[in-house]
Formats: C-alpha cells, structure tokens, sequence
C-alpha cells in the first residue's frame, strides 16, 4: 500500500490528447517518486470551469462538482479529494462550501443528484496537488528527493490567479505567495523571489473569446519575468501555463517581441531533479523546451 | 532656622566646576547658612542627610533649602520636601551639558554656573512656606444643570461615589431630549438594533435616590462663590425659589435642534411632509407599534433621508461643524421603518457616512443589511409636488444629476449647545456701547467676567486641550454632554462620569486649599498689598479663570479655591502688589538681581531668559540631555506661566546692565497651547508695550524678544538664544553696565 | 420564454432593482452590502474594459437602471482571478455576482449583442454537458468558426501552426473530433442536470408569481 | 526589592498611556490611593510617539511633562513599569492582581547621566522609534522617559558588554543579577487601560509594506517628523533617503475591513489630515498630499479641519480604496492602482511615499482574560455590570481618538472610586 493515498479528480484537460496532459504524466512520475496512490474518481465530470455561468444557472453547475463529491464521498470515503487542476481544485472546494452554507442550494443539489443516485454530505477535504507536496509531504523530503539540483535554471514562480484566490495555499499570501519559489529553491535552482507578476492573471478562460486583451497580460507577465532575469516560468496551473506558453508567437508578432520562455510545471521540475528521465518528465509537451532542464534531465 | 545650601558633585558636575569656589559663592555672595557636598546628592544617603538637617532643632534645624545639582524636572521626588521652600540650582541640564568641554570655556562656564547658585539663593530667601489659605470649606452637594440623560446619568453616578446632586431642570419633566426618542442606538454587541433609550428607568432611579433632590420648572437666578462654597438662588416658575449651597456644579444642559425653516432649499415648512429627525420621531413614538404615518395620516412608503442639511456647510446661516450623531441616527430611524415592514424603502442621501468605532461600523452594516440603501448624493433641492416629493440631488458616484421621488424627507439637521451668554461676545458689544443678550444666562454667575462657562467655538463650551477635555476656566464648574461639544447619547453619558469625576475632584481638593490641574496640589495663592493698589482692575480683567472679583471697595477678591495658580495676575499688576507665598515679583526678582553682570570691558553679555515651565524648560532640558550647547551668557529662569511675567523684570534686568531679555511661553492665539489660556498672549500684549520703556532707556527694541516656544523646539530654542547673542554683537552691549 | 419572465420581473419588482437582484441573482443578497469603496474596480485586470466596473454597477442597482446593468458587457469581462473577492472590505463574492449578472441577464433576453465571452461561454457549456466532459478539440475549432464559415477557416488558418504545436506536444488529439472522453452515465448525468435546471427555473419563477 | 501596600481600597491602574496616566491621576488626585502599571519601562504609551495632535497642532509631550509632573507631585499613586498583570482573581471590592515585572538591570540609583551607555557597544533596534532607527544596548528609552532612569537590553544580559556598563556607573545603578518578579496585590477596582497597537500593515498584502521601502504605516510617519526622531525630524523617505514631497495617504489601511479589522479606528482620517499640515509644514507649496479614502470621518468640530485641509491647494481627495500597489524600479516609487469612484475615473499615481493609514487593534487579547469580563468581537471591553469592578479605560473599551479617550478615562476614575468608596463606607 501507498504511504499516501487520495481521491484523485484529474480534471478535462488531464486526459489523454489534452491541453494539460503534459501535467498528468508528470504527476504520475512525481507520485511515483513520493509513493502517492492517486485513485480516479470514478466516472467524474467536468467542473464547469470557470466560463460555465454563460449557459449553466447556479444550481446546474453546483451539481456538477457536487456529483465529482457525491462520487468521491461513496468510493473513496476516507480519502481527501486532490486535483492538479487549478479551476478543478477551486471549483469542487467553493461548490462544497457555498453548498455546506445554503441549505437551500444543498436540498436542491440532493434532489436532482437523486436522478443518479447520489447524496452529497459535504464532508470532504477537497485539496490541490501543490497542499499534498507541502503538507504531507513537506519541503525537507522533497529536498532529500533531490539527485539532480537544477542549477543554472533561474525561475519566476507564477502562481496565477485560482490556485491563489480566494483559498489559496495554507499560510501564503494572496499578492505574494512564495511556495513556488521554495520548491524552486529546495529543487537546487534560483527563485526570483522579487518577480512582480507571480500573481497576475492570464486572462483565463477570456483568452479564447478575448485574444487581444488577453494576450496583453500576458505579454506583461512574460516581459517581467525576462526583466527578473528569469530563463524559464514555471507554475502549478493548466490554464496559466497553456496561456502563458503557446501565445508566445501570436504575442511577438503582435508586439514586436522575441519571446521563448520555456513554461514549465512544478511536477516537471521535480521529475528532473528527482533524477527521472526527461519522457517521465513530459518535457516534451512543453511546446517551448528549456535546454538547460533538458541537458540535467539527460545527464 | 537656617538656610541649607546642597551642592552635588556628581554627574560631572565635580569635574567640570570648581566647586569649592562654588561653595563659597553660595556661603559668602548667596549668605546662606552652610554648603554641604555630596558625590550623589539624589541618593538615599544623600537625601537622609538633607531631611535630617531638616528635621533637626533649634538654630540648627533647616527650614529653607538650595538644591545644587540637576535640573528640577530631575529627581523631583528625591528632592521633593513638602512645603519646605527650595530651590533648584540647575548646574547639570542647565551649565554643564550645554557648555562644551575645553579649558577656553571654563571660566564662562564657571560663572554660569556660580550666577545660577547666587540666583537659587536668592529666590530661597524670598520664598515663604505656602500654606492654605483658610478660606475653604467642605461640601458634598453637587449641582446638576439639565434632566436629560446627561443630567440624570451625572445624578446618579454622584450618588453611587457617596455624594450629594440636586438636578436643576427647566421644564417640568426629565428626561431632556432623548426622553422624546422613540429608541437609541445600540451600546453593545453586536450593535445592529436600536434599543430602548432607559430614560424610563433613569427617571425612576432619579426618583428612587434619596441623595438626589429634583427641581423642576426650576432655573438658576444666581450662582455665587467658588468650590466648594458655591451659593445659588434657585428660581421656580411655579413656586417659591430656594437658596442652595453646593461643592461643585456639573452643567448638562444639552442642545437645541438647529432651526429647519433655515433650510427654505428642503421645502422645510412648505410641506409638512419634510421633517426634522427630532420631528420624526414624534411621529415614530405616536405610530406605536404600528406603520409610521406622516401629517396627513398616509402610511410611509418611501423616505428619503437628507444628511449633514445646514450642516458642514459654509452657507451663511448653516453650521460649519458636523454634529457627530446624525448619521447613526439616521441609520436607527431607517430601521424603525424597516423593522416594521422591510418593503418600505429607505434611502440615506449622504456625503460621508461618519459611524465611527466597533458599534458605529456594525450598525452601518446592520442598516445595509436591512436593506437601507445609502447614495453618495448633494442634494440641491426638495420639491413639493402635491402630495409627494421630490428630491433632486447629485449622485456623486455615477456622477449625474438624479432625482429621487419620496412621500417623507427626513432633514439631519444640527446641534445647538444651550450654553447661555456668550461672554466674550458680551464684552465685545460692550466696548461699542450697545449690549445685545439675546440669550439668557444659564448660571447667571456673579463672577467678574460675566454670567457663564466661556464658549471654545461654534458655542459649545469644551475645553481647548487634548489631554485634558475636563480643563475648564470656571473652577469647579463642569460641562457634559451635547453642550460641551456635539455628541451621541452614549459619549454624553460618559462625559456626564467625567464631569462628576473632576466635580468630586475639585470638591475634594478646594477643601483642603489644593489647586486643580495643571498644578494639581500647589498650596499657594495670590494675595495683595492693599495699601499699594489702585485698584485698577487689570488683575480682575486678565485673570483666564475669572477666578477674581471685586469686593464692596473694589479692591480684588481672589476667591482662592477659583484660582489656578498660574500668575497671570501678579503679572498683570502694574504696581507689583500681587504675590504669592512661594513665587512672587521678589522671587524671580531678586534672583535676575543676584547675577553678577560683568563691566563692560569683559565683553561678556547676560541674557536673562524667563522661559515658561512647561514647555520652554523642558525643551531647553531635553535640548540639554541631546547636548545641545547653548550660549554662555544667558541666564534661565522659569516662570510658572509667561503670563506671569511683570514687566518691572525687564525693567529691572535691562536697568541693572543684562544686555537682552528672551521670553519664552507657549503658542497664543486661536491654537493655543498656553496651559493657563490667555498667559502667554497676555505676555505678549504685555511685552509689545516694553518698546516705550526702552526706547525712554534709550535701548534697541531688539533687546527684548518674545517667542512661542514647543516641547519639541530642542533645536530651535537653543538657536534662539544664540540669535539673541547675535542681536547683541550688532548693536552692542548694555550701557547700563556699572 | 425570456421576455415572458422578463415581464413578469418588471412586473413584480416595480422599480427595485436591488430587490429583484437580491432574489433572483446569484449571490445577489451581497449586493446591498457593498460600501463604495472601489477596491474591486481597481483590482480587476481588465479593469480599463469595464463600461461599468463591479462597485458600480452595484451602485446602479440601488439607482435601478436595470436595462443599463443586465445588458452590460461588463461582467462578461471577467476572468475570475478573484482579486476583487480576495480584497473586498465587506467580503462580497464579487466574481460569483458578475457571473450572476450575467446569467440573469442572459435568462432576460438582455445579454449584449456578440459579445464573444457569452458566446464561447455559451458554447464551452454546450460542450460539456453533450459528454459530460469538455472536448478540448470541438471547443477550439467552435470558436474559430463562431463568427461563421469564412471568419472561421480565415482563423483557424491563422491558428494552424499553434495548432500542429499542441498537436506535436500530443496536447490536442485529432482523435478527439470522433467523440472522445465522455462521462459513461450519461442519461443519469442529463437528468441531473435537467432536474437542477427546472428546480432552479421554478425558484425564479415563483419570484415572478404575483405579490 | 518593589515595596509596595495595596488594600481593597486601592485602585489599580493596567497601562501607563495617556488613558491610564489620566485614570490614576484623576483618582490619585481625589485622594485615593492608585498604583499604576506599565508594561514599558516608561510612560506615555503611543502618544508619546507622536509628533503632533490634531486638530490643534500641539506636541503630545506638552500634556505628557504636565501629567508626569502630576505624578512626581501626588504621593497617592505608585507607578511600577515593566509590569505586567499574570493573574486576577476575588471579586468586585476585593481583588488580588498577580504581577510579572522583567528587571530593568537600572536601579533608581539611577541618575541619567549616560555614562553606562557610553560603555556599551551593541545597537539593536528602537521600538521607539518603530525600528526606524537604532539604539544602544544601554539606553534612555526617550527624553522625555519617566522614570528617567537608563534600561539594559535583556539580550546582553550575561556579556563582558553588560560588564562594562556596570563598571561605568558611578551610583550603583546597575544590577545585572536583577530577576523576575512577582507581586500580588489587594486591589478593589481595576481598571484597564491597555490601548491599542497599530494594525500590523504586513497583513495588508495589496499595498507591500513588506516589499516596498517607501511604503510606511500612520506611526512611522509620525517619527519622521519628530525633533526626537530617527531623521531628526526630516521628511526622508527610507528607500534613498530623499525628501519625501509627494505623499499619498491610504485610509482604511486595515480597518473597515473583513480581511482584517471590521471596526472603524476613528482617528485615522483625522490623523491623515493632521499629516498633510506636516507636509505643508516641510515644503509649502512643493509639499503635495493626496488621500485616498471611503468616507471621511471627520466628526463633530474636526470637519472644520477637514474643510481647512480641502481648501489647500496642495491636498488631494480620491474617494477610492486602493486596489494594489506596484513599486517603479527605476525611482523605487510606489505606484497607486485603483479607481476614484466618483464618476469612475481610473488611476496609476506615482508618489514618492506611502503613507498606511493603518487602524488600532486593542493591544492585549482579553479573549484568554483569567476572570471573566465582556469581550466584544473586536476585542474591545464593553461595559456591563457583570464585570464587576473591572473596568477599561480609553481604547480598551473602543476606538478612539486622544480627547475621547481621556474623557472616557476620567470616567473610568469615577467608577473605580465608586468601588472602593463603598469597600471604605462599608
């Protein structure tokens, strides 16, 4: 048996051929390394990001997550539920709590939950992947993990907006959360603690609807991390790392820039410097490579 | 009975001074009785040695000390001899930390330090034991002016510390203002419904209270003497008067609502349907349990509150100030309505919502929570429109002209203290002949300056200090509540404790002749040489408590336990009659006298500094504590108020060959800092005269100079002086140097 | 059936917006709380896009402009960083009542004409509840062709590198454009969803029943 | 060592502020017997660390020689520093209070000469001068410190450093083996006077002050501006040094605030007010403030101030709670985001200093009181019967400004001579 085991919601962009699978492998070597059992709940659905309220009603998408919870409460009932996803992860923890906090909302949520036989109790722990790495596992074993320290990599930590708001990490701040940057620093390399953009947002969701303006935050966060004098971004989100990476063409033609910032994942990090190889890694569903990341993970 | 001179050698002072030359300065030049070293005068040894000098008998027993050592604002304890008279030889703070060190300087510094010695001996020899006067009197008996909650709750704390009151009351019931409030604002967690206003109960504890005795349809015809004897006529619409003797007064006679039909912009008066807060909550207490209805008798469906109106405004006729409560009222007459029916629509059209503190922010949420809805609007104007009205305002947020219709307008008007005879303004009309009181007096005291508590501004009748809100310039007389400066229920309660605090205070002190802050526990008081006064009455007039009267001959009465003991008569005084036992024109006299001026071919000027106690000195010793040098030549003496300076000590000084005067007092004018209010101006008043005096001395006006002078001015008031030494390099040194 | 219930809301509300929003919108019940500060307004990262940034349109409902506020764009500018929740002095869930707004609005028949986050919004919801699970693939290539036909291939040409780069990182499947990942209880997860939409449809509705 | 009598007649005073000062003093001064406690080793609490009052404009330190002078003079009142309360127990008219006094290693030997201070070495920070500036181990807390007798840093305690500032004084003031005390006293009222503490600005993330040189909170700017002070009283901005002219002032910093205090502090706007005088004051017409505010409080005869500030041309109102800060690398100027919501008009104003309006909090957590008084949700004392002879006295009881609190300290003097008036008629 795993010496930590969760009830794993993996979330859309997870899958297979999706936008973050680069993240779900990354985390599955990682949860390899740290003996974390990640146990899929069963037949779960989309969360309803965050763009949802277009043509769902408030109710219709509180019953969404409330499935995912109702389902996770039935098979894995001792388990705390973990997402990797940012939008996943906040989602299912505002959905619990608005629900836990309107009785009405919670009745009706259980009324239509019954059309597949489900009761949601609300009792559920409802944690991000990045909350496991700190508080279970902790910096000092992760330190001890290290084989490879990444030295050389100098890297802005963005923690962008939902894995910050309004929950956010235990014991960090909202406009300067310095998580990542420790992990940066426990992995061997240089966090650039000072980078002022590490909470900015990537337009989210609006950069599908919204290019220009969403782009345009983007090109800032990028700009600040190259003014930081970063050579890579790293971040816990799907969306934010999405945004923030494959824009990059679409941005330089726009303004005249010679972006190529390598966006990497937490979990990419700490593959390589766990001293995993670079296809565990999922270096290559970065779109934008890091030399450097790559030269340590192929020593 | 002999003088005890106490020299310390400690601190520096040993290495820095020749002290045995000193010793026999204060022995040979001071003529005291003995000089005694000591390597660490402020200690227990030190001081045991004193006190059995003291204590001893016979010729040998010392009755008057000099203290050689650091400033007095050090080790006041130690040297602290009850009503021995001494005095405070400052060589520490006020020769050796100021002087730089080097054999170039020692000699300045050795005559500074010697002229200081001759100058606390001097002032010794004219100072006498104070003690108190014997005019005192012990009474128990508080008078409470009002019946309001400010009144009744004064009453009632009084009784509970074992004290006698006898409220005053106008009208024929208690209860003041809040007793036509349907509820108040909440005092408690969590602050979100207004509660029952306990005026009811207050009646009946009043009532109940065999240490409180009620007057109603009662007014003051005349108050009389001072803490502690205060003698008053009782006036009754409906009776015989009665003659009453209290120990000290507490006035809480409250507001009167600001008059709405100065507002013609609000249709005050042109609808019945625009009414006052006051006037609403007539309608709120006759509505009962029931909707609130307007005039008319239609139900209410939609108020419009109109905040700050003729307030915070420099109309002309409208009040400046902001009367505190109104918004918080505003807020709990919202709720009456809501509370009753949540549809009935609540609007508060204000500028700045002003609900301060834990109770006064939960009580705005509670409001906003019930659906009171607040806009950031200017109203203009409110139209009648047949039965209805309109409100027109700007919307300060989405920045446009909006109009809001209403079925009532509630008017937030001001606060008007009931603080009788402006007596300032009296004595202006006097000076043109034509004396308008159009207000009667509330205390109708016989004092000198006339009939009530003089007024801060906007009329109300509090005091000009921060730190000391109870300061009044009526001893013994207190004011509380909404007459003091506007205020809600609950601070006017407080304030009511305050008051009947310092009221207890100032009877407890007048009967054992102790003056009240700021120098609480002083013993002396002012007494006069009648055979040398002209009674010219400038001592009655400049007085800042009005403590002085004149008695049938006219000569001055100084009603003691009135007096605050800041000198500001003795200062006054253009023949020098004025004294008391401990500071006099003798003390500070003989001391300015006792420096030894240098003949001119020295080149060594003296300044004489007379520097206010409380905060020119202190700044001059913490200037000294930094290091801060100063000149040599000045000569520093404190005084307990610059008001008390007399002019014959500029005379004097500049006579007897000092080359410069420096005065040093507080800031005067609408901002003072004076601790005795008008001492410092007086001073000034005073010294722009002195250009006449020297200019028949044939002196430069430079000579003299007068500045207000800060705690904090470490810095500058050393410069000052320093300027003044430049004043004398230019012009020259004192031709009057023998 | 939006006019109808759009009637019925004005109907019933006469003139107080702040009621109407406070029954029927999504946290709405906050609205009435907010002070006015601003902090939302200045906090937001498309702040300078805002017609009428959050603090004031909840200004605007007090003053019931009720058309102006429902068929705003404003609130379809929200990117849910949740800065002006985390800020907000009185604790107003600021991003829930925009999207409440919105919504609202939309159930009106008041939403913005093209407004391209109500579109693709829209469509991102249609997608999910087809599978039960959103279709990367099918969401992107229904964006390009929103505007129709043309404007589409115009895009998605302008997109192909982007494309044949996520393709490459094996970060978008073809294969998905055949129906890919689903939730299997699908007929269990529609009733869900339609039970939830006709529970909800009645609590506003029964606001529009007559006083 | 501490010789003091305490019966059921006294009155015992928590807090030597301006609250406490006026309590003890105004009971003293009716005769009753007080003892005065004080957790610094000094008196004066924060006022003392202000430069000036509003609306008059007069120095805090005036009123502090006055009431300190008072205190010299009454012989009724005690005054016991570096102490504080551990335990109470009994009940109204008979209370024993538990006290804690931390050595001082300084004697009233003690002359203030500054000979020990000459000997020592080691700076720490001055938590006088809100760690803005440095102190000797060995030092004279403020000028105007009563007692004014030097204090030895704890932390050198046991060093050759601490060795040679006894061997420097020549009164044997110093004694480095002093201990922990603890008295307990017979009280028969007592009364708290605890105040506040500033609102830590750290939590207030948006605004940096934990990332932002030339972000500084209301009380530091207050030390600037003294004689006394770190800068000697010059305006100077910590990150260069360089005069500070163009100020913003943030209002609201911490209080009005589910995040962090939900009360209103109530002196914060006027204090702002006051500061943009300080501005003028420095540079006249290059001096510039701007305030940022919800609602400007400026209650009863203050609006007359308020009106005064208005009327200056180089002061600025934006009603607007600013939404974040940003610093501009290249000047280190603080950057302002938000939006005046009047009319909507959105803004990124550079300044060369913040100024954090930041609130009070009551500065001793009741919540854990060892006898049970009335604790409201802010943490405030709330009068109520059921607290028997336990009263506060000024911001213990609420926000409040200087003026209020003194007047709702002389009322807490009454109701503690209430008590022990009846314990003596009894």
């Amino acid at each position: 048996m795993a010496k930590h085991e969760y009830s794993y919601y993996p979330g859309c962009s997870s899958q297979k051929g999706a936008s973050s699978s680069n993240l779900e492998k990354s985390v599955e070597t990682l949860c390899e390394e740290l003996d974390i059992k990640l146990n899929p709940i069963p037949d779960w659905n989309c969360c309803g990001a965050s763009i949802g309220y277009a043509g769902g009603g408030e109710l219709p998408r509180m019953t969404l997550s409330a499935r995912n919870l109702a389902l996770s409460e039935k098979h894995h009932p001792d388990q705390d539920v973990v997402a990797t996803c940012a939008a996943c992860w906040l989602n299912t923890r505002e959905v619990q709590e608005r629900l836990n906090h309107n009785p009405t909302l919670k009745a009706e949520t259980n009324i239509a939950l019954q059309s597949v036989k489900l009761e949601y109790k609300g009792n559920k722990k409802v944690r991000h992947m990045v909350e496991v790495l700190i508080e279970d596992i902790g910096y000092d074993v992760l330190g001890s993990k290290v084989k490879k320290p990444l030295e050389g990599l100098k890297i802005a930590g963005y923690v962008g907006c939902q894995t910050n708001r309004p929950f956010g990490i235990a014991g960090e701040s909202f406009e300067n959360p310095m998580y990542l940057d420790k992990m940066v620093e426990t992995l061997g390399a240089e966090a650039l603690t000072k980078y002022d953009k590490k909470v900015a947002c990537c337009s989210g969701a609006l950069m599908f609807s919204e290019p220009e303006k969403g782009q345009a935050l983007v090109k800032d966060i990028i700009e600040s991390a190259y003014d930081s004098g970063a050579n890579m971004i790293v971040t816990p989100c799907p969306l934010c790392q999405a945004n923030v990476e494959i824009y990059q063409d679409d941005i330089n033609a726009r303004y005249k820039t010679n972006f190529d910032m390598p966006v990497m994942y937490y979990s990419q990090l700490m593959d390589v410097a766990f001293g995993r190889s670079a296809l565990d890694a999922a270096l290559n569903g970065n779109i934008i490579q890091s030399k450097k990341l790559r030269e340590i993970a192929d020593k | 009975m002999k003088i005890g001179g106490y020299l310390c050698t400690g601190c520096g002072i040993g290495d820095r001074l020749d002290t045995k030359s000193l010793e026999s300065v204060a022995v040979r030049e001071g003529r005291i009785g003995f000089c005694k070293t000591h390597d660490f005068l402020c200690s227990q040894a030190g001081v045991d040695m004193i006190k059995a000098d003291m204590a001893a008998e016979g010729d040998d027993k010392v009755t008057k000390a000099v203290i050689m050592a650091c400033s007095r604002r050090a080790k006041t304890e130690s040297f602290n001899f009850g009503a021995v008279p001494t005095a405070r030889v400052n060589l520490r703070e006020g020769v050796i930390w100021i002087r730089p060190e080097g054999s170039e300087h020692d000699e300045t510094t050795q005559e500074m330090a010697a002229d200081y010695i001759r100058m606390g001996c001097a002032e010794v020899k004219a100072m006498q034991q104070a003690d108190a006067s014997g005019e005192q009197g012990k009474n128990n008996h508080i008078m409470v002016v009002g019946g309001g909650i400010t009144g009744m709750t004064a009453a009632l704390e009084a009784s509970k510390a074992g004290y006698y009151a006898s409220i005053i009351e106008k009208s024929d019931r208690l209860g003041g203002v809040m007793g036509q409030l349907k509820q108040r604002q909440p005092e408690h967690s969590p602050f979100q419904n207004p509660q029952d206003t306990g005026v009811a109960a207050l009646i009946a504890a009043v009532e109940a209270d065999d240490k409180i005795t009620v007057y109603l349809n009662s007014t003051i015809a005349k108050t009389a003497g001072a803490p502690g004897r205060f003698e008053v006529d009782i006036a009754s619409t409906v009776g015989a008067g009665t003659h009453a003797e209290f120990g000290a007064i507490v006035q809480a006679t409250g507001f009167t609502p600001y008059d709405a039909n100065n507002l013609p912009e609000f249709s005050y008066g042109k609808s019945p349907n625009v009414v006052t807060q006051l006037e609403l909550e007539a309608l709120a207490r006759a509505a009962g349990d029931g909707p609130i209805k307007r005039a008319d008798g239609k139900v209410v469906e939609n108020v419009v509150f109109v905040q700050c109106a003729g307030q915070r405004s420099t109309k002309e006729g409208h009040l400046s100030y902001c009367s505190g409560h109104c918004c918080a009222t505003s807020i709990k007459q919202a709720m009456y309505f809501k509370d009753s029916n949540p549809d009935i629509e609540t609007t508060v059209l204000f500028d700045d919502i002003r609900t301060p503190g834990v109770g006064g922010e939960n009580f705005y949420r509670s409001a906003q929570d019930k659906f009171v809805t607040f806009r950031k609007g200017k109203v203009s104007t409110v139209d009648v429109k047949g039965n209805e009205l309109q409100v027109n305002f700007k919307d300060l947020i989405l920045d446009e002209d909006a109009q809001m219709g209403a079925d009532l307008v509630v008017l937030a008007t001001g606060m008007l203290p009931n603080s009788g005879t402006d007596i300032d303004t009296m004595k202006d009309k006097d000076a043109n002949g034509e004396v308008k009181v159009s207000v009667e007096s509330i205390l109708n005291l016989n004092y000198r300056q006339g009939p009530d508590m003089p007024q801060l501004v906007n009329g109300f009748t509090d005091s000009h200090f921060i730190c000391f809100p109870y300061e009044t310039r009526r001893t013994g007389i207190y004011s509380a509540g909404p007459v003091r400066r506007p205020m809600d229920a609950a601070q006017a309660q407080t304030d009511a404790m305050g008051a009947v605090m310092k009221a207890i205070q100032a009877i407890e002190n007048s009967a054992i002749g102790r003056a009240a802050h700021p120098r609480s526990g002083d013993l002396s008081f002012p007494s006069f040489r009648k055979e040398g006064c002209t009674q010219c009455k400038r001592c009655t007039v400049e007085c800042p408590f009005g403590a002085i009267d004149e008695d049938e001959k006219g000569y001055p009465k100084y009603n003691e336990a009135r007096c605050r003991r800041c000198g500001t008569c003795m200062g006054a005084c253009p023949v020098q009659v004025i004294s008391f036992k401990n500071y006099s024109i003798e003390t500070v006299g003989a001391q300015l006298k006792a420096v030894d001026v240098p003949d001119e071919f020295q080149e060594k000027p003296r300044i004489l500094v007379l520097a206010c106690e409380n905060d020119a000195y202190p700044a001059l010793d913490m200037a000294a504590m930094k290091r801060n040098e100063s000149s040599a030549f000045i000569r520093v003496i404190p005084v307990r108020c610059l008001g008390s300076t007399n002019t014959i000590w500029i005379k004097d000084a500049l006579g007897s060959g000092y080359d410069g005067v420096v005065m040093m007092g507080c800031k005067k004018g609408a901002d003072y800092q004076c601790h005795f209010v008008k001492g410092s101006e007086m001073a000034h008043v005073r010294m722009a005269k002195i250009g006449d005096t020297l200019s028949t001395m044939n002196l430069e006006a430079d000579r003299v100079a007068v500045h207000e002078v800060a705690i904090t001015d470490i810095d500058r008031a050393p410069k000052l002086l320093d300027e003044m030494v430049e004043v004398i390099n230019r012009v020259g040194l004192s031709p009057f140097k023998f | 059936m939006t006019t109808a219930v759009n009637q019925a809301m004005v109907e019933k509300y006469k003139g107080n917006f702040l009621k109407e929003v406070t029954d029927n919108v999504e946290e709405g019940n906050w609205v009435k709380m907010c002070m006015q500060c601003g902090v939302c307004s200045g906090s937001c990262p498309l702040g300078p896009h805002w017609d009428h940034p959050p603090q004031e349109l909840f200004m605007m409902i007090r003053a019931n402009k009720r058309e102006e506020v429902l068929s705003s764009t404003s609130m379809w500018m929200c990117t849910s960083c949740y800065n002006c929740v985390a800020r907000c002095p009185r604790g107003l869930p600021i991003t829930h009542i925009m999207h409440g707004l919105a919504h609202y609005g939309k159930r009106m028949g008041m939403k913005p004409k093209n407004q391209p986050t109500e579109k693709f919004g829209q469509m991102f919801w249609d997608n999910l509840i087809k599978k039960g699970r959103v279709n990367e693939l099918k969401l992107g290539l229904g964006l390009y062709f929103k505007d129709g036909f043309a404007e589409g291939v115009k895009v998605s040409m302008g997109k192909q590198k982007l494309g044949m780069n996520m393709m490459k990182a094996k970060r978008m499947s073809p294969m998905e454009i055949l129906g890919g990942h689903g939730v299997s209880d699908l007929s269990g997860f529609h009733a869900m969803l339609k039970k939830a939409e006709e529970l909800e449809a009645a609590r506003v509705g029964a606001n529009t029943d007559a006083k | 060592m501490t010789d003091v009598v305490a019966t059921n007649q006294t009155i015992i005073v928590v807090g030597g502020g301006i609250s406490g000062m006026t309590t003890a003093l105004e009971a003293a001064e009716t005769g009753k017997q007080v003892i005065l406690l004080e957790k610094r080793p000094y008196l004066g609490g924060r006022v003392s660390q202000l430069y000036k009052y509003f609306p008059k404009m007069c120095h805090p330190t005036c009123g502090q020689e006055i009431n300190q002078r008072r205190i010299k003079m009454n012989k009724n009142l005690t005054v016991i520093t570096q102490a504080e309360v551990s335990n109470i127990s009994g009940e109204k008219g008979d209370y024993t209070v538990s006290v804690t006094i931390t050595p001082r290693y300084v004697n009233s030997n003690c002359t203030a000469c500054g000979d020990c201070a000459k000997a020592a070495t080691t700076e720490f920070d001055d938590e006088f001068n809100y760690n803005l500036g440095k102190r000797k181990s060995v030092y004279l807390p403020n000028a105007m410190a009563f007692p004014q007798q030097y204090v030895i840093d704890q932390r050198i305690i046991g060093t050759a450093e601490a060795d040679a500032a006894k061997a420097a004084c020549k009164y044997g003031a110093i004694e480095l083996d002093q201990q922990v005390e603890t008295l307990d006293l017979k009280a028969g009222a007592v009364v708290f006077a605890t105040g506040w503490k500033p609102y830590d600005a750290n939590k207030i993330q948006p605004y940096g002050y934990d990332r932002f040189a030339n972000v500084i909170t209301n009380v530091e700017f207050e030390r600037l501006m003294d004689p006394h002070g770190p800068t000697n009283g010059k305006l100077l901005r910590p990150s260069d040094g360089k005069e500070a002219k163009n100020i913003a002032f943030i209002q609201c910093a911490g209080s009005r605030d589910k995040n962090h205090l939900a009360h209103c502090s109530r002196i914060c706007c006027m204090a702002s007010l006051k500061q943009t005088n300080y501005v003028q004051e420095k540079f006249g017409d290059d001096g510039k403030s701007t305030i940022y505010y919800i609602d400007m409080r400026a209650i009863d005869r203050f609006d007359d101030f308020y009106q005064n500030v208005q009327a200056n041309p180089n002061v600025s109102f934006i009603k607007s709670k600013v939404a974040k800060i940003e610093e501009d690398k290249a000047t280190g100027n603080p950057v302002l985001h938000g939006v005046n919501t009047e009319g909507y008009h959105r803004y990124a104003n550079q300044h060369d200093l913040v100024v954090l309006a930041t609130g009070m909090e009551p500065s001793v957590d009741f919540k854990g009181f060892p006898i049970k008084i009335l604790v409201n949700d802010e943490g405030f004392i709330e009068h109520d019967d059921s607290n028997g002879g336990i009263f506060a006295a000024g911001v213990a009881s609420d926000a409040l400004d200087v003026n209020r609190a003194v007047q709702h300290a002389t009322a807490a003097a009454l109701r503690a001579v209430q008590v022990v008036n009846q314990v003596a008629g009894a």
